[in-house]
């Protein structure tokens, strides 16, 4: 079973205090909806920091996801809030 | 080709610019240079300086697909597309678009659709440190979002 | 206040730039060259160099007026428009315009309009140099006056 | 009476063979338009060359002018094509 890497920026990184984890996806997680209710019920900081509003981008293999977007074991995920450069 | 970097060292500009306008077909070149406000609307606290993270992977492959887009779109002859990322101070460059077309209508239009793309799409987060030792993530401009929209 | 000169020498971008950034309220410079191409359109025959000839006095003082005008109607923090006369090889740059605004879709903005204005109401005159040693004064292009009134 | 400087620039000035001169105005002479026609009466190359039909601007002390516009001895004024620059 490959592992999944979960990467945080910016605020959720200095909240959850890591930039990155190693993850084993139970094989009911298929999609980014999915695993964002199978993160906030493993980790509580997370859990807290999605129930307060704002807005949570997510990125599957680089590429900007929708809720209902496919996950699979070996993806890297990244989890952001909305992008601030230029 | 588009040329795509995500750097700390200052941009040189006029190294950029006489890369592109080389070639014989060039007419015109827009350029963008974003830059560090030490009075971004933050309540009266004092800017001293801006931190730039980036996802590093995503943002190049995110950056090159646009700029590849900006090509096909406007007919360019080439455009780069620089970032910056660490600590900047007040006045400093962040972020550097130049676009080559034969004619300067293109060039322009190009190098709005740019950093307008950029602003929403490409990975990076300004934090913002302050004279009074606070610091904190700025959040999205709902305005970004509407000048990408022109572009859809 | 407007920077507008006229002049022999290269353009030195990064300085140009790095003038019009400074003081703090700056958040964005849009800039715009044009370039002598090597193919402008000529019937098959390959230029050599462009020849420039201004109106001394009357350039300055209109670039000048449309200067302030940009600044005003576009709320710059400053702009910069140098022209330059004389012999220019293929790639070489012709005009450089830089406006600095606190916001990008200011900067970007006033970049068009001065370009569109200089291009119609700047008195300058090119001239082509072939390759096969004839040459010949440019014609003014309609679609420029289609541009400039854009902004009336 | 004041002299009146005219000054020639791109095709014109290589048509004519000069850049500048200068002329005592007649006093009828007070509009762009009756200038224009003055110069055209006193200089046959400069004839030929407004007969071609090809569209000549003019300037009245540095600014742009039409047809109606006055002239007056003392102003410098400047024939040439619509301009090319940028």
């Amino acid at each position: 079973m490959p592992t999944t890497q979960i990467l945080y920026f910016a605020f959720l990184r200095d909240r959850l205090g890591r930039s990155e984890e190693c993850v084993v996806l139970p094989t009911e997680v298929r999609t980014v909806r999915a695993l964002l209710a199978w993160l906030q019920a493993r980790d509580s900081a997370l859990a807290a920091l999605l129930e307060e509003g704002r807005t949570i981008r997510v990125a599957v293999n680089q590429e900007f996801a929708a809720a209902d977007d496919p996950v699979a074991p070996g993806d890297e995920i990244a989890l952001f809030p909305p992008v601030t450069g230029g | 080709m588009a040329t795509v970097r995500v750097q700390e060292a200052p941009f040189d500009l006029g190294a950029e610019m006489a890369a592109l306008a080389c070639g014989g077909s060039v007419g015109g070149i827009g350029c963008f240079v974003g830059v560090v406000r030490g009075d971004p609307g933050t309540g009266g606290r004092a800017l001293r300086a801006l931190t730039l993270q980036h996802y590093s992977g995503m943002t190049e492959r995110a950056i090159g697909a646009i700029a590849a887009e900006a090509e096909r779109r406007f007919g360019l002859l080439g455009c780069t597309v620089l970032h910056r990322v660490g600590t900047l101070g007040i006045g400093e460059g962040i972020v550097l678009v130049l676009a080559a077309a034969p004619h300067r209508g293109d060039a322009l239009a190009a190098t709005g659709f740019l950093i307008d793309w950029l602003k929403t799409r490409a990975p990076f987060w300004k934090r913002q440190e302050f004279e009074d030792g606070s610091s904190e993530w700025v959040e999205a401009r709902e305005a970004d979002d509407a000048a990408a929209q022109r572009w859809v």
